[in-house]
């Protein structure tokens, strides 16, 4: 194997697929560490995004005229799922929260199953062969992915180190009660934050449908390699959870040199079991809640 | 007219009352201490002023009106702050931030708040890029009282500032309230370290299992023999 | 109190149960066991909509036994045996029916088989199980199905590339008993028809990448790669991203691939090297007829096991006509109907067969998707021929051995 | 109406519901009883049903297995071997607070149903395993099931009144109280980490067992019964709505639950086609909403856990 076919097979498509892995993961970090609970149905409102977006391509747009409307439409879908099944819950044990979470993922995924069916869809037909960048072969969608998630991880990150707002999210990520204290509103943080993470979501979830297919299953199937990802990471830190995304990206594509194909969908999980094992707090440093 | 008045407040967290019938006051610019054994509800007191508890009987009443069981948010609003025992810092913000945060209510110009707070505490002006929590004990003692100034309260409420902190900080943060109080803030704080605390407190209540028993000016307590006795250990 | 719960909430249930189910006497209802949920999914609505093709068929030409109406219960297996056996027994139990078409994954065959079909003496044709374990149920002669194991298509595929003077390929093969099977049989025909397989390697569904996997085997030097996979799932994606990355040359897939929603994702234009077989009917006029008729019903007659589900249901519906509605004599009058000699019936033909039944003569159902000659375990040896792309769907090219 | 049907519709679901209610009973171990979010019930419930069904089979080539031990032999493995795969689990993952547990679990779970896809020359592969033997299987298809129900009603009646036993016990008591209190659990220390992990092993042996009771039902097993849908979601609402902490609760949400499920489907099945594929769909989305029903109208569910002292509830 030459070094540019390793480039090529291997590490680029594991860099690409961590990037979407990372989209989803800062989401999760968010939620885990500002509201404090493990957001199970994160990926099957990736899903639901990329059927916005898709729906909106069928409509005439171009899929990435979509984007921002789709994730504007997640945002608010996620808004009002907080408001409908999480909010109520918030005197009692999070893990009440977990499970909620648990069955809005399983009624997100019935939307979209009765809506758009379960066919696997694209948002454009044919195939694209990549171009030759010095060797490198890369796709423009690859690299539309890649600049658009390091757009996103810039925007955040400057958002939440020099906004208002921004701070105020850290804030309670960091100490809620004091957060309170301080004449924070967490109900506006709250709100905030799922504006942010829906619209995270259906970013991750856009990327993965214009890098393969769309189907009903996408976000369940890669929720776990998110949540890797974002402990991984370090729960709470947007920097961990790109890093996290990375790592887990592109140690699924590199299974294939030590494990069957098969098990390729267990590398997420072993690695997850590791970083529980050695360094619960992640390679950042995150909160153990 | 004292500015913030107590009277005969009950409650407690859940269904069982803690405070059984606490009365104080707290003047302009005076610093109040409250003591007491462990178990006796000061904290609780403590909270009590700042709305974290079910008030089930008496009245609070600040700067003139009346705040029982009003919201946290309403309170700091109204011009108390208040600073926990434990986890008052944003560990994970800097010490500027923290200070940010805390201003978070107030809009407009902050520059006055700031040197008015890192005039307080100088130590803090050089590490204010630092994090919060990479701060030793005391100073992130000041980080907590600071945060809590930056609204320009008229009361601070003090929980245990100097729990775990050494002798030469217990002494800091004492002098550092006192240059608070003479900024024109009220003080009122709960105090493991009694003696020291009523040797620097202009006032003093003594709390036992929820309710007052003794109170005097801080010099008048230490010489009470049964105040010593009781809950000085002599 | 709890005693007293359980039993009011059974009673209700039950009660709810004798009250949404009427039952005319004429009226004969069969079972269709789609995996309507799950991890194929997306296969399952063109199977259920092939089936109750079938049925349309029946009640339009003059019903069933005494013309009564043949009606279809749906049910979804979900493709687990959980809830095949769950819905598998209330088919049996609450609606009687006499037979079932389903369930669609073999698992679930299996199950369904064992704890409800064979125990209560129902007959059972799936349209899709391919394990080649389904052929080793103890199951008195119940259980059939209408295409055959996956050791037939495999070995058949194998011996076609070799013909085709294809000597060297790599597999890549959905790890799932379909895939599995199929990959096993073909890897053993290939092998010992002198080929070389330069890459062999499974996978699992619902990654979004599989390019280091398609890398590596590339790397073996093969220009064909053999896939076995679902071209409604994960075989589009390997497929797709197998063209992107220029890995192969050549592609070829099973029946499971033969799907006009992958032609139109990535473009025929795409596709001059990809190539598919798929069973067909000796008499392809039957199949001719049921793609009239499932067009018409507004369906994609490139779907996957739409001909095998069409014929599972036909059938099931003309043993039940000749054992004249007798459970006791469907599986002796299932093979009656099924194999030669007799007239030939192609699929759509039900007024020609009924009659010729109710004369008292044999017949031999032509199915759109093969002739479907039971052999003594209920399997069908398959006829295949192999396709490429034209157009939109798919023209064959040869027929296979 | 044939009522003989509608009684071997009532016997057939009364057995999964009792496969049910051990499954849900070993949860409420693990969370009613304990706080521990196990969220891969499916993984457990999987290394049972295989263990007894490699070691009761009939012999098959290219598998282990067709050792044809008695059932018994059978069913004391399965749930030494969830045991055997929980003890390091809980070891690994029980400091943490539950959301780790609960991601951890759906993670082992996933690894445990790779491996069995994978390995065919332990598992079968995805092929599974056949020829598992039912007791009285060779009877006619009512007395058979009437028997096998027997089985399952007798064993969930003794995995019943063990737990209850053992709730009651000062384990149970000590296990609630760390449960209901961190700092008690704190105080406790190292001793509270070895009972959960108890609570936690115990529990899955029981997941074992159900595995076990369902693939001897079945006489079949394969890789698709480890559906988590099917396998640890549905079991999680039964004892949340059941009652967490609460023995009869977690019995009867498994009933409930199981009728709800089943029989919203001969509901569906009366649609007309068109939406009759879309109901099903429906389905998984009833199953959602009635969590969230639960969770916000009846969050203690409908058997509500008993206090200690309390008088029963009625």
């Amino acid at each position: 194997m030459s070094f540019l076919e390793f480039l090529n097979f291997h590490l680029v498509p594991g860099i690409v697929l961590g990037s979407v892995y990372a989209v989803g993961a800062i989401g999760i970090t968010l939620v885990f560490g500002i509201l404090r609970f493990a957001h199970f149905a994160h990926g099957d409102m990736a899903t639901l995004g990329a059927f916005i977006a898709l729906a909106l391509v069928t409509a005439g747009l171009t899929p990435w005229a979509a984007l921002p409307v789709a994730m504007a439409a997640v945002a608010v879908v996620a808004i009002v799922v907080d408001k409908l099944f999480y909010d109520y819950l918030k005197a009692r044990p999070k893990i009440m929260t977990v499970m909620a979470s648990l069955g809005v993922a399983l009624m997100l995924r019935a939307v979209v199953q009765v809506v758009f069916g379960v066919d696997p869809r694209t948002y454009a037909t044919g195939i694209v062969r990549p171009d030759d960048y010095f060797g490198i072969l890369l796709r423009d969608r690859e690299l539309y992915t890649l600049a658009a998630v390091v757009l996103i991880v810039v925007g955040l990150t400057l958002f939440l180190r020099h906004s208002r707002w921004g701070k105020a999210m850290r804030a309670m990520s960091d100490n809620p009660d004091l957060a309170r204290l301080s004449g924070v509103d967490n109900r506006k943080v709250t709100m905030l934050t799922w504006a942010i993470v829906g619209a995270l979501c259906a970013a991750s979830g856009f990327m993965l449908g214009i890098n393969n297919e769309l189907q009903s299953m996408m976000g369940w199937q890669v929720l776990l390699p998110m949540f890797a990802a974002a402990i991984l990471g370090g729960v709470g830190r947007v920097e961990g959870a790109v890093l996290g995304g990375l790592i887990v990206g592109v140690a699924e594509e590199m299974s294939i040199f030590i494990l069957p194909a098969q098990y390729k969908a267990a590398t997420a999980f072993v690695l997850l079991l590791l970083i529980l094992l050695v360094r619960p707090r992640g390679l950042l440093n995150g909160k153990v809640l | 007219m004292a500015l913030l008045d107590m009277k005969d407040v009950r409650g407690g967290y859940g269904d069982a009352d803690i405070l059984h019938g606490v009365s104080m006051t707290v003047g302009e610019r005076e610093i109040v201490v409250i003591v007491g054994p462990n178990g006796a509800g000061k904290s609780t007191a403590m909270k009590s002023v700042f709305g974290l508890l079910a008030i089930r009987g008496g009245h609070i009443v600040f700067d003139g009106e009346d705040i029982t069981a009003w919201a946290p948010d309403r309170i700091v609003q109204r011009g108390i702050c208040y600073v926990p025992q434990v986890d008052n810092v944003f560990r994970e913000m800097t010490v500027h931030e923290n200070f940010e945060m805390g201003a978070f209510l107030r809009r407009g110009d902050l520059s006055a708040a700031y040197d008015r707070v890192y005039g307080l505490f100088p130590d803090l002006k050089a590490k204010r890029k630092n994090l919060a929590g990479d701060l030793s004990g005391g100073q992130r003692q000041m980080v907590a009282m600071g945060r809590a100034l930056m609204l320009d309260p008229k009361l601070l409420l003090l929980d245990e500032p100097t729990a775990g902190l050494s002798p030469k900080y217990m002494e800091q943060i004492f002098q550092i309230t006192r240059d608070v109080r003479d900024a024109g803030v009220s003080i009122l704080l709960v105090e493991q370290h009694a003696k020291q605390a009523l040797a620097f407190c202009d006032r003093g209540y003594v709390l036992a299992t929820g309710a007052n028993r003794h109170e005097g000016t801080g010099q008048a307590l230490l010489a009470d023999r049964e105040v010593a006795e009781m809950f000085l250990g002599g | 109190m709890k005693r007293k719960t359980i039993a009011g909430l059974v009673g209700a249930v039950l009660g709810a149960a004798v009250v949404a189910a009427p039952a005319h006497a004429q009226d004969v209802k069969i079972g269709l066991m789609a995996a309507i949920s799950g991890p194929i999914a997306a296969l399952a609505p063109p199977m259920a909509a092939a089936s109750k093709l079938a049925v349309a068929h029946v009640n339009e030409q003059g019903g069933i036994l005494n013309g009564g109406k043949l009606e279809a219960v749906l049910g979804d297996s979900a493709c687990n045996p959980q809830n095949a056996t769950d819905t598998a027994t209330k088919a049996v139990n609450i609606d009687r029916v006499l037979a079932i078409v389903g369930p669609a994954c073999s698992g679930a065959v299996l199950a369904t088989a064992n704890s409800v079909a064979v125990p209560a003496g129902v007959l059972l044709i799936t349209p899709s199980g391919t394990s080649p374990e389904i052929t080793k149920l103890a199951d008195k002669d119940l259980v059939f199905r209408t295409l055959p194991s996956d050791d037939y298509q495999g070995r058949a595929l194998a011996r076609t590339l070799k013909a085709r003077g294809i000597e060297k390929v790599a597999v890549a093969y959905l790890n799932n008993d379909y895939g599995k099977g199929l990959a096993e049989s073909f890897k053993a025909e290939f092998e010992a028809n002198g080929g070389t397989l330069a890459g062999y390697s499974g996978h699992e569904e619902g990654k979004a990448s599989y390019r280091s996997e398609l890398a590596t085997l590339a790397r073996g030097g093969a220009d064909t790669l053999v896939i076995f996979d679902y071209g409604d799932g994960t075989g589009l994606t390997i497929l797709r991203q197998s063209l992107e990355n220029g890995f192969f040359k050549t592609f070829v897939g099973a029946d499971g691939m033969k799907s006009e929603g992958l032609v139109k994702s990535i473009g025929a234009q795409n596709l001059d090297g990809f190539f598919v077989s798929a069973p067909v009917g000796e008499a392809s006029a039957s199949l001719d007829n049921f793609n009239k008729a499932y067009k018409a019903a507004g369906e994609n007659i490139d779907a996957v096991f739409a001909t095998t589900s069409y014929d599972a249901a036909f059938l099931a519906a003309l043993a039940i006509e000749k054992a004249g509605g007798d459970k006791a004599k469907l599986a002796e009058s299932l093979r009656a109907v099924a194999m030669a000699p007799g007239e030939p019936i192609m699929a759509g033909e039900w007024a020609k067969a009924k009659q010729l039944i109710a004369e008292g003569k044999d017949i031999d159902y032509k199915g759109a998707g093969g002739d479907h000659e039971f052999d003594a375990a209920g399997d069908v040896p398959g006829k295949y021929a192999f396709f490429k792309v034209s157009g939109t769907g798919y023209e064959s090219v040869a027929d296979m051995q | 109406m044939d009522l003989l049907g509608l009684a071997n519709y009532a016997v057939f679901m009364a057995i999964l519901i009792g496969i049910y209610a051990l499954l849900a009973l070993g949860l409420n171990i693990q969370w009613g009883f304990t706080g521990l979010f196990n969220a891969g019930i499916a993984g457990f419930f999987a290394v049972g049903a295989y263990a007894s069904a490699i070691l009761t089979s009939l012999p098959a080539s290219g598998r282990l297995g067709g050792y044809e031990l008695p059932l018994v032999v059978g069913w004391l493995a399965a749930m030494a071997a969830a045991a055997l795969i929980a003890w390091p689990i809980g070891k690994i993952c029980l400091r943490f607070r539950s959301d780790y547990l609960a991601i951890a679990t759906i993670g082992v779970a996933e690894i445990i149903r790779l491996v069995i896809r994978t390995e065919g020359w332990l598992t079968g592969g995805v092929r599974g395993v056949t020829g598992i033997p039912r007791p009285f299987g060779d009877l006619d298809y009512m007395p058979s099931q009437i028997a096998y129900l027997a089985i399952v009603a007798t064993l969930v009646l003794v995995a019943y009144l063990l737990v209850e036993r053992q709730v009651k016990s000062p384990w149970g008591r000590m296990m609630r109280a760390i449960r209901d209190n961190e700092l008690a659990a704190a105080a406790m220390g190292k001793q509270v980490e070895a009972r959960r992990l108890q609570a936690f092993v115990f529990g899955s042996a029981l997941m074992g067992l159900a595995g076990a009771l369902f693939v001897h039902f079945n006489r079949s097993v394969t890789p698709e019964a480890i559906d988590p849908m099917i396998a640890t979601f549905l079991i999680w609402i039964m004892l949340i709505l059941g009652g967490s902490g609460n023995n009869r609760g977690a019995i009867l949400g498994a009933a409930v639950i199981w009728i709800i499920w089943s029989v919203s489907e001969l509901l569906t099945d009366r649609l007309p086609t068109e939406v009759a594929v879309q109901a099903k769909y429906a389905r998984v989305f009833i199953i959602g909403l009635t969590l969230q029903l639960v969770l916000r109208f009846r969050p203690e569910g409908i058997l509500p856990e008993r206090q200690p002292g309390a008088p029963p509830h009625r």
